[in-house]
């Protein structure tokens, strides 16, 4: 696997749009993550193998500029950039709804990669927002595995449709003149 | 329209960038900020358009004081054109563009419609509204962040660097609508580094040095005075120093220096 | 020029702190394995051996001159996963040996043991992690992978977005104050504000794409990947002692890792 | 034998109506300084790219005719020749960094270091560079925190240390104050005598300072070709990018019937004086 060196830019852009994205939901004082448009971008317009690497180093730059612990959920972001390519691959990114429905079903496998780390690796918490929905659901019964695997479910499937229809409508409204290097695009275009 | 009272900045645990700025602008003048980079045009730009509030001292936009003001309620009463248009356009058509500042004041329907068929016309782009913005040429871009603003209609425009990279043409289209605008009595203030450009255009300049207002002189009296040039760090326009060289009455431009040598080589 | 110093040359947005310490001066590779090694120790010891690899940890960073740092940083991450997992493991987890406490409120001693243990491995594993990036500069680390003939890719792919976010960062700032200078409204409803998103990440992610195409032709011009391997100048130095330093901590984290599997 | 040469180039973008450049031949030989005006939209930066080796590249590549630089068209060259013949240095100063440097020093050896060069060589080209292009000061600085005057310093240093034959440079001067372009003016001047600089300009005055031999680049053809007089006065550059400020009022005064036959309208203020006093005399 041997990028040009216009894939490589691109995946180094996507990791930094990645990281500032939430800094522009803060701008918008939204409870948002925003931090896999980037890397579903990269999916779309190079690939899954491209948006698979911009998902990994996304977390592995963090660890060495912010927070260590993100680099253990790299795993999580190469599998969210290896499905949105596949779904870009499939025609599955031509239009707002299918958007929406890829990055609900991109939700599935990066949460079968993250309950695993979660449970096995933080003992069922992550420190955020998932955890007091994992919370409720182990006080009304549920098994620990469980309620990480529904609560982070749950939590990804709106993330991630929120953050495809994001890198959706950025496509779609990007010139020519500077997607026209990108034949994998032409997948997603109606 | 614009009011600036004793005003200082500074950015925290900065130097003093601007002190003691105190200017107005009337409707319809020609206002140029000029000075050395790091003079402290930018801040000022930002102080005006209510991006920045100042530590002491009032800045007032058509009765409005910024500090009490939202950016985004401003905006509909001093429209700023920055420096790089690729940070402000978003929409994937020139038209839809033209369109985002109106739709803000409410405009809906066959008014919107007019508005921006007016817009593309006075910027010259009127084929290229379905086109879209960044597969435009630079100048093309340029104007299209000008139409943006100018079609909100706002009583101050604040341009930054608008003649940058322009040709003969898009630059002849550039400095109709500032005539138009002031004409119209809109108060227009340029941040500029060309003077030829100044010279022929604003009808006054306010020259910033070191954070303070070094000149605030009609156009000719700043060029002529060698003093507050060099003070400012700006190039005086060819036309002035030619007219001095040939001992003529100051002039700004070239057309007032040929008619005024016309003039004084009549009897020969 | 290995152990960078000034204010200058450091980047703000890097947990990395300039200094001259026993591991600025090492060589990245035996940093690496160095934190590889104390990960895995990690994996493996029970409550006390990690407890014990914290506070080892935290005073040879104090010792290295980044102390503050790195305590800094592992509180702010440690404190929510402490809470998270007290809660979880010690009052909802249902487990065998629940002890009344007040109310309808029961706890476990054995939950709050198994809390404790994540807790201190978790933590010991970021200390090891915080140790590594404090005092060692990413260029370095990528000087150590184009010397060992690693794909100059690969090195562009890391240093690349460590640079840019500093300027992507103000060019976002840019972009949010160009849009309500236009108008745009970021204070108001909630899906007025959502609606608000396209007009700051569109620009960003369009300037990034125009960046693209000039920086492909710098690239190009400047002979990125035209030959297999690259001149690495200022190389980050290496020595005997270091290169054995390495190979046992290696040996050490394989037996580590292994024997315990074995003994089961 | 010409340096590089252009013929018959005939180009446009993939689903464009209209070329950009339209059946254009041109000549650049060793050690010239040429300027090419051109209004927006003339095909100002594709015509720098081709010159600079950068097309034809993937889907881009010309209907008709080529660019050969020594006889050699650039599709014949390797990636690794090209760079050490040819260096390009766009409009932005920040978009002109790899990317991928921690320090300036980093930055303009990142591409000796490419083409595998001894480190001794790549510390002296480095040097070098820093030392033309007034950089030595800042040497350890991270070259994004830098103005943009000094990026653009920079972009020329890192390409200078690749040591080109021919260094294409597109709209140098407009993102500069004017303080900053004239120090870059001068230091254009200070660069090897045999270094080809080809200049791309939209400004009539800045680029004056810049060249000896003049074009004019216009719908996608070299319009007219030659000395800054004979280009700045023709009709169509006169159309497409105006005139200097003390031509346009020796044009007024000849458009009033008052300026002596034969006598060349002045392009600067430094030749401006005696030509105008020459008209009052005639």
């Amino acid at each position: 696997m041997k990028f040009d060196t216009r894939t490589l830019i691109l995946i180094a852009a996507a990791i930094v749009i990645n990281i500032v994205g939430g800094q522009i939901a803060h701008f918008v004082k939204l409870p948002l993550y925003l931090d896999s448009v980037g890397t579903i971008l990269v999916g779309i317009l190079a690939g899954p193998w491209a948006g698979g690497i911009a998902g990994l180093l996304t977390n592995l730059v963090w660890g060495l500029i912010l927070n260590p612990v993100a680099a253990a959920f790299a795993p999580v972001a190469l599998v969210i950039g290896i499905a949105a390519g596949f779904l870009a691959r499939a025609g599955w990114f031509k239009s707002w709804w299918q958007s929406i429905i890829s990055g609900a079903i991109i939700a599935v496998p990066s949460t079968i990669i993250a309950v695993p780390i979660i449970v096995y690796m933080f003992g069922g918490v992550t420190g955020g927002g998932p955890d007091f929905a994992a919370a409720y659901l182990l006080a009304v019964g549920t098994s620990l595995i469980q309620s990480v695997a529904f609560s982070n479910l749950g939590i990804n499937i709106l993330d991630k449709a929120l953050a495809a229809l994001i890198a959706w409508v950025v496509a779609s409204r990007l010139p020519t003149r500077l997607t026209s290097s990108f034949g994998f695009f032409s997948y997603s275009k109606a | 329209m614009l009011d600036v009272a004793s005003v200082d900045f500074a950015y925290p645990g900065g130097n003093p960038v601007l002190s003691d700025i105190a200017f107005s602008v009337r409707r319809g003048e020609v206002l140029a900020i000029v000075g050395r980079n790091g003079a402290g045009k930018s801040t000022l730009l930002r102080l005006l358009n209510g991006l920045r509030q100042p530590a002491s001292g009032t800045v007032t936009v058509d009765g409005l004081n910024t500090a009490d003001t939202p950016v985004h309620v401003l905006a509909h009463h001093i429209g700023t054109v920055f420096q790089a248009p690729e940070q402000q356009i978003f929409n994937a058509k020139v038209h839809d563009e033209i369109a985002f500042g109106p739709r803000q004041q409410g405009l809906t329907g066959a008014a919107l419609e007019a508005r921006i068929a007016e817009v593309l016309g006075r910027i010259g782009l009127a084929d290229a509204a379905q086109l879209h913005p960044l597969d435009l040429d630079a100048a093309a871009r340029r104007l299209v962040a000008l139409g943006s603003v100018l079609a909100m209609k706002p009583p101050v425009l604040l341009l930054d660097e608008p003649q940058r990279g322009l040709d003969a043409n898009a630059m002849a289209r550039l400095e109709a609508i500032v005539a138009e605008e002031a004409e119209a009595g809109t108060c227009v203030i340029l941040v500029c580094h060309d003077m030829d450009f100044v010279a022929r255009r604003a009808s006054r300049v306010l020259a910033l040095a070191q954070g303070r207002i070094a000149a605030d002189l009609p156009t000719l009296d700043f060029f002529t005075s060698d003093e507050l040039t060099r003070k400012a760090g700006v190039e005086v326009p060819d036309p002035v120093e030619l007219a001095r060289f040939l001992g003529l009455p100051p002039v700004l431009t070239p057309s007032a220096l040929a008619a005024k040598w016309l003039a004084d080589h009549r009897s020969a | 020029m290995s152990s960078r110093s000034g204010p200058q040359s450091g980047q703000t947005a890097l947990l990395f702190l300039p200094g001259d310490s026993l591991l600025h001066r090492a060589n990245p590779l035996t940093s690496l394995i160095f934190m590889l090694w104390m990960i895995s120790a990690a994996a493996v010891l029970p409550t006390i051996g990690t407890t014990i690899l914290i506070v080892a940890g935290v005073a040879l960073s104090f010792a290295m001159g980044v102390g503050p740092r790195v305590t800094k940083r592992l509180v702010i991450t440690m404190l929510p996963l402490l809470v998270a997992l007290l809660v979880v493991h010690g009052f909802l987890v249902s487990r065998p040996d629940f002890i009344p406490l007040v109310g309808p409120l029961t706890y476990s001693p054995t939950g709050l043991e198994y809390a404790a243990q994540v807790v201190t491995r978790i933590g010991a594993m970021l200390t090891a992690s915080l140790i590594f990036v404090t005092t060692t500069h990413p260029g370095d680390i990528l000087k150590s992978l184009d010397q060992r003939g690693v794909s100059p890719g690969v090195s562009y792919l890391i240093a690349s977005p460590l640079l840019l976010i500093e300027p992507f960062s103000e060019r976002a700032k840019a972009i949010r104050d160009a849009q309500r200078a236009r108008g745009l409204d970021l204070t108001s409803t909630f899906k007025a504000r959502f609606k608000a998103l396209p007009a700051l990440l569109i620009p960003l992610i369009t300037l990034a794409l125009s960046d693209l195409d000039h920086r492909a032709s710098i690239l190009n011009s400047r002979a990125f990947r035209a030959q297999k391997h690259r001149t690495v100048i200022d190389a980050p130095p290496d020595d005997r002692f270091q290169v054995w330093l390495r190979r046992v901590l290696i040996v050490l984290a394989i037996a580590q890792l292994g024997i315990p599997l074995l003994w089961r | 034998m010409a340096l590089i040469k252009v013929e018959d180039l005939f180009f446009r973008y993939p689903q464009a109506k209209a070329p950009v450049l339209d059946g254009l031949s041109v000549a650049f030989e060793q050690g010239e300084r040429v300027a090419i005006l051109a209004p927006n939209a003339a095909g100002k930066t594709t015509l720098a790219r081709w010159l600079a080796g950068l097309y034809p590249d993937g889907g881009l590549v010309a209907e008709r005719g080529h660019v050969s630089m020594d006889g050699k068209p650039w599709p014949q060259w390797s990636a690794a020749e090209r760079a050490a013949a040819v260096q390009f240095v766009g409009q932005v100063p920040s978009q002109q960094l790899t990317g991928c440097a921690f320090t300036v020093y980093e930055e303009i050896a990142f591409g000796p270091c490419n083409l595998a060069l001894p480190e001794g060589e790549v510390r002296a080209r480095v040097e070098q560079a820093l030392a033309v292009c007034n950089l030595k000061h800042l040497a350890k600085r991270d070259p994004f925190t830098l103005s943009g005057g000094e990026q653009q310093r920079l972009s020329i240093a890192a390409a200078l240390a690749m040591q080109p034959r021919v260094l294409i440079l597109d709209e140098p001067t407009s993102n500069l104050d004017p303080e900053s372009r004239d120090d870059f003016i001068a230091q254009l001047d200070a660069l090897p005598a045999g270094l080809t600089v080809i200049v791309f300009e939209v400004a009539l005055r800045p680029s004056l300072g810049l060249a000896r031999r003049f074009m004019l680049l216009d719908e996608g053809r070299i319009v007219v070709d030659g000395t800054p007089e004979t280009v700045l006065a023709h009709p169509r550059c006169i159309e497409t990018l105006g005139m200097t400020a003390v031509a346009r009022a020796a044009f007024e005064i000849r458009e009033a019937g008052r300026w002596p036959e034969g006598l060349a309208l002045p392009l600067t203020l430094a030749v401006a004086e005696q030509s105008f006093r020459e008209a009052a005399r005639a």
